[in-house]
C-alpha cells in the first residue's frame, strides 16, 4: 500500500512498456536516476520517447539505453557527450528535439502545474521559433511554448521520508524537482529513506503529492564529467 | 600587439561592478573572474541551479554534486545558493542577471549573435544559450576577432542565430565594440588595443562600424 | 430524516480513499475529516501552502505563521510540507489534488458551480475557488438542498458561477446526485437519506435528474 | 552600499511616490511585512496600486493604508475582513480588480520569471474570462493571463543572511517569495538577520538576487485572525 519498493525492478513494474515517454532527471551525470534507468533498461521496452536535458555519456545515464537502442526519440537540450547518439541520430534512427534549456525547464513546470502553454522570449529570430507562434505583448516579441508531461518521470533524490517528502543535493537538484510534477506516475530513486518528521517541513522541496513510488539506493555511483581541481597551497 | 586571451578576459572584467550577477559562458569567459578587482563582490551564476560559484575544488575535494553549466567541479561560497533548472531560468529569463559574457562564433552589426551549431559539425544543441541571451541585461561577447574562415564580426551572420539583436558589446583580440540593439544597425568601434592599426581592424571585419575611440 | 451536518460530513468522508490528496472548504467540508475512518491516511492540502493539515492547536500552542485558508490556526503533522502560493495553486492547478470537498450556493445539472458571490451582498472575492474546482480531479458540493430563497440544485446557475461543468457529485441533506460533467446535462440521484421520500426531494429540486438509488 | 538598512523608513526611501505600484506579501495577517507598510504610511504617497492577495484588516497590515486612503486600486482574490475596505470600494473612491487566488499567484510568479503571459483552465465561463482570449488546447478551454510585476515588492521573511539570501517560516511564505521575484526593487523586513555562511544552501526559498533592500525587524507584531483551539487533555 505504501509508497516505498524493495528495489528500483519493482519501482518500475508494469510502467514502461514500448512507446512510453520518460522523463529523467539529471544535469549532465549530476542528478541522475541511474539505478531507475538500469531498470528500465531491464524492462526491453522498446521506442521510448525520453525528455532529459542531456543523454549522459557512453556506458552512463541514458547512455546505457542509447547503447540498447531503447529510445527513439529524445527532447534536450545538449547531447554533445555522447558517441553512440550521434551515430543513431545520424544514421536516422534516433529522433531528436532540441528545446532550449530554459525553455524545457520552464515546459515542464507548466505541464506540471497545469498551464498548457505559455511565451518566452528565447528562441524569437532562431530556428526555434520556426512553426511557433509568436506574438508581441509590449512591442516585444514572444513565443509561444507548449507545456511538457510524460508518462513516467525518473527522479534522483538525497533524501526523503516514507510519505515521498524529497529533499535534492546541491547541484544534483536541476531538473529532477520539476520533472516530480509532471510525471504521471513519478518515481524516485533516494540515498536516504527517513520516516515521516524526519525533514524540515520548511526544507522540503518536493511535497510528497508528486511522488509514487520511492526505492532507497544507498550506494549510488556518482560520476564526474569533467574534473577541474587546483593545487592545494602547502600548509 | 593584439590581447591575448587574458587581456580579453581583463578588458571584460572592466566591466564588472561591484554587485552585480553575472552568468559566464565556457572558453575566455572563465577567465574573467582572474581579473575581478580585489575587494569587488560579483555573484556569479551557473545556469544547472547555482548562485554563488566558487572556484575548482583542492585536489581531492571534488564534490560530483556541485558542478558548474560546464559540467566541471567547483566549490561554495557562504553566499551561495542552489535551486531548480526552472527556477534558475527564470532568473534568467526573468531579467534578474546583470550580465552574461560569452563566446561567439558570429556577432552581426545588429547585436545578431550565432555561437551554438558549427556548420560541418553535428549538432549538439543549444543547451541554455538561447535563454541567456534573451533575458540577461547586458550580453558581452570576448572571442578571437577572426576564426581561420574569416571575418566573425559580419552584415549578417551566416549561421543559426543563438538570439537576434542581443549582444550589447564585443570585445575581441583587436579592440571594444558597442552595438545599439534596438536603435542603429551600426556597430560603433570605442577602444583599439595597443599597437593595433584602425587599417587592421578595418580589413578584418565585415560589418559597418563608427568609430568613436577615446583620443581620437 | 433529512441528514444533520454531521451526516453529510458522514457521508462524504466515505468517498475518502487511503492515500488521497484532499483539500476542504470552510463550512460543513471542515467536519470531513471527524469521519474519516480510523487507520486511513488522508492528506489535507491548505491553499495558502501547506500539505499535511493538523488538527486546531491545544490552548496556548497557537502559532500565527501556522494557519489554514480560513485564517485559523492549526497544526503541523510529520508528513507536514509548506510552500509558495504559486507552487501550491501549481498542484491545484496542475491536477495533482485528488478531491475537493466544498460548499455552494447553487449548483447546475450540468455541474456548473456559484459559490463566491452572494446576491445583495458586497463581493469579496473568489480566493481560491476558482482555481480548486478548474484543478482538482474530483469536485464533491456539500450542501443544504434548498436555501431559505428556495432550490439550490438547478436548471442553470443565476448566481455568479465559480466555474462550469466542475462538480462530479452533490451531497444534501436529501441525498446524493452524480453529475457527468461532461457527458449528459441531467443530474442522477442515486442515494436517498433515510426517511426522506422521492417526492420530497423531487418538489425541492429544480434540476432535472435521473435516479438509480440501490435497490430502486 | 550594502543591502541592509537601519530602519524601515530607510529601506523604503525614494521608492514610493504617488502612483507608485506595490506588492505586499501575506496571506490574511501571515506574513504580512508589517513595518515596511507602516513606513509606506509615513511616505503619504497617494494613489497607490497595491497587489496583495488580502486587504488586512481594520488597522493591521494594509488596513493602515485603507485609512490613510493612500490606496486608489487593489489586486486582490479575498477582502473579506475589511470593512474601511468596503465603505471605500462602495463610495467608488477605491478600484478593485479580482484575481483568483491562484492566478494571481501564477501571474506573479510569471513577471518575475520573464513570462508575459500563460494560459489557466481557472475561470473558464466565469465572469474573470471576460475580455480575456479564451483558448482551446487539447480540446479544453483556456484563459489567457498576463504576468504581474510592480515597482517595488514588500516582503516578510523569517531569516535573511546579509547578501539577502531569505528562508521563510512556515505558512508565513505564502506570497512572499514570488512577489519578490516581482519586484522592481524588493524590500525585505526580516526577523533574523544572520552572517553569509549561516544558512544552509540547500535550504534558500529565495536567493538574494531578488533582494535589493533588508531591515532587520527583531521583534515583529505576528496576528491571529481565526483562533481556533482544542481542549488539551487532561494529564
Amino acid at each position: 500500500m505504501g509508497k516505498v519498493f524493495e528495489n528500483a525492478r519493482d519501482a518500475i513494474d508494469g510502467l514502461v512498456n514500448d512507446g512510453t515517454t520518460l522523463m529523467a532527471g539529471g544535469f549532465g551525470l549530476c542528478g541522475v536516476p541511474g539505478a531507475l534507468i538500469e531498470a528500465v533498461k531491464e524492462t526491453g521496452a522498446r521506442n521510448l520517447t525520453v525528455i532529459s536535458n542531456n543523454a549522459g555519456v557512453d556506458g552512463v545515464g541514458l547512455g546505457i539505453l542509447l547503447e540498447t537502442r531503447q529510445i527513439r526519440k529524445m527532447i534536450s537540450s545538449y547531447v554533445g557527450e555522447n558517441k553512440r547518439f550521434a551515430q543513431q541520430y545520424l544514421s536516422g534512427e534516433l529522433e531528436l528535439e532540441f528545446n532550449p534549456q530554459g525553455t524545457l525547464a520552464e515546459r515542464i513546470r507548466a505541464g506540471g502545474a497545469g498551464v498548457p502553454a505559455f511565451y518566452t522570449r528565447t528562441g524569437v529570430g532562431t530556428v526555434i521559433a520556426e512553426g511557433k507562434e509568436v506574438r508581441e505583448f509590449g512591442g516585444e516579441k514572444y513565443l509561444m511554448e507548449l507545456g511538457l508531461r510524460a508518462d513516467v518521470s525518473l527522479v534522483h533524490a538525497w533524501k526523503a521520508d516514507t510519505e515521498g517528502n524529497l529533499v535534492f543535493r546541491k547541484a544534483a537538484r536541476n531538473f529532477n524537482p520539476i520533472m516530480a510534477t509532471a510525471g504521471g506516475v513519478t518515481v524516485v530513486q533516494v540515498e536516504h529513506l527517513l520516516e515521516p518528521g524526519a525533514l524540515d517541513p520548511d526544507s522540503i522541496h518536493t511535497p510528497g503529492i508528486y511522488v509514487d513510488r520511492i526505492v532507497h539506493v544507498p550506494n549510488v555511483a556518482k560520476h564526474i564529467e569533467q574534473r577541474t581541481v587546483r593545487k592545494r597551497p602547502n600548509a | 600587439m593584439p590581447w591575448t586571451r587574458d587581456q580579453i578576459a581583463a578588458r571584460a572584467a572592466k566591466e564588472l561592478r561591484e554587485g552585480l550577477y553575472v552568468n559566464l559562458g565556457i572558453g575566455i569567459p572563465t577567465l574573467v573572474p582572474n581579473f575581478i578587482p580585489a575587494g569587488m563582490k560579483v555573484q556569479l551564476q551557473s545556469e544547472n541551479g547555482m548562485l554563488g560559484m566558487g572556484p575548482f575544488p583542492y585536489e581531492g575535494d571534488e564534490d560530483a554534486d556541485v558542478i558548474n553549466a560546464g559540467k566541471q567541479t567547483i566549490t561554495e561560497l557562504p553566499t551561495t545558493s542552489y535551486f531548480s533548472s526552472a527556477e534558475s531560468f527564470a532568473m534568467i529569463r526573468g531579467g534578474h542577471i546583470d550580465l552574461s559574457i560569452l563566446g561567439a562564433l558570429q556577432v552581426a552589426q545588429n547585436g545578431d549573435l550565432a555561437n551554438w551549431a558549427i556548420p560541418g559539425k553535428i549538432v549538439k544543441g543549444m543547451g541554455g544559450a538561447m535563454d541567456l541571451v534573451a533575458g540577461v541585461r547586458k550580453v558581452i561577447v570576448v572571442m578571437e576577432h577572426v576564426s581561420k574562415d574569416g571575418p566573425k564580426l559580419l552584415r549578417d551572420c551566416g549561421l543559426p542565430l543563438t538570439g537576434s539583436r542581443v549582444v550589447d558589446m564585443v570585445i575581441t583580440d583587436l579592440g571594444v565594440f558597442q552595438i545599439d540593439k534596438i536603435g542603429s544597425n551600426v556597430m560603433r568601434l570605442v577602444e583599439i588595443a595597443d599597437g593595433v592599426t584602425l587599417d587592421e581592424i578595418k580589413s578584418k571585419t565585415e560589418a559597418t562600424f563608427d568609430i568613436r575611440v577615446a583620443g581620437n
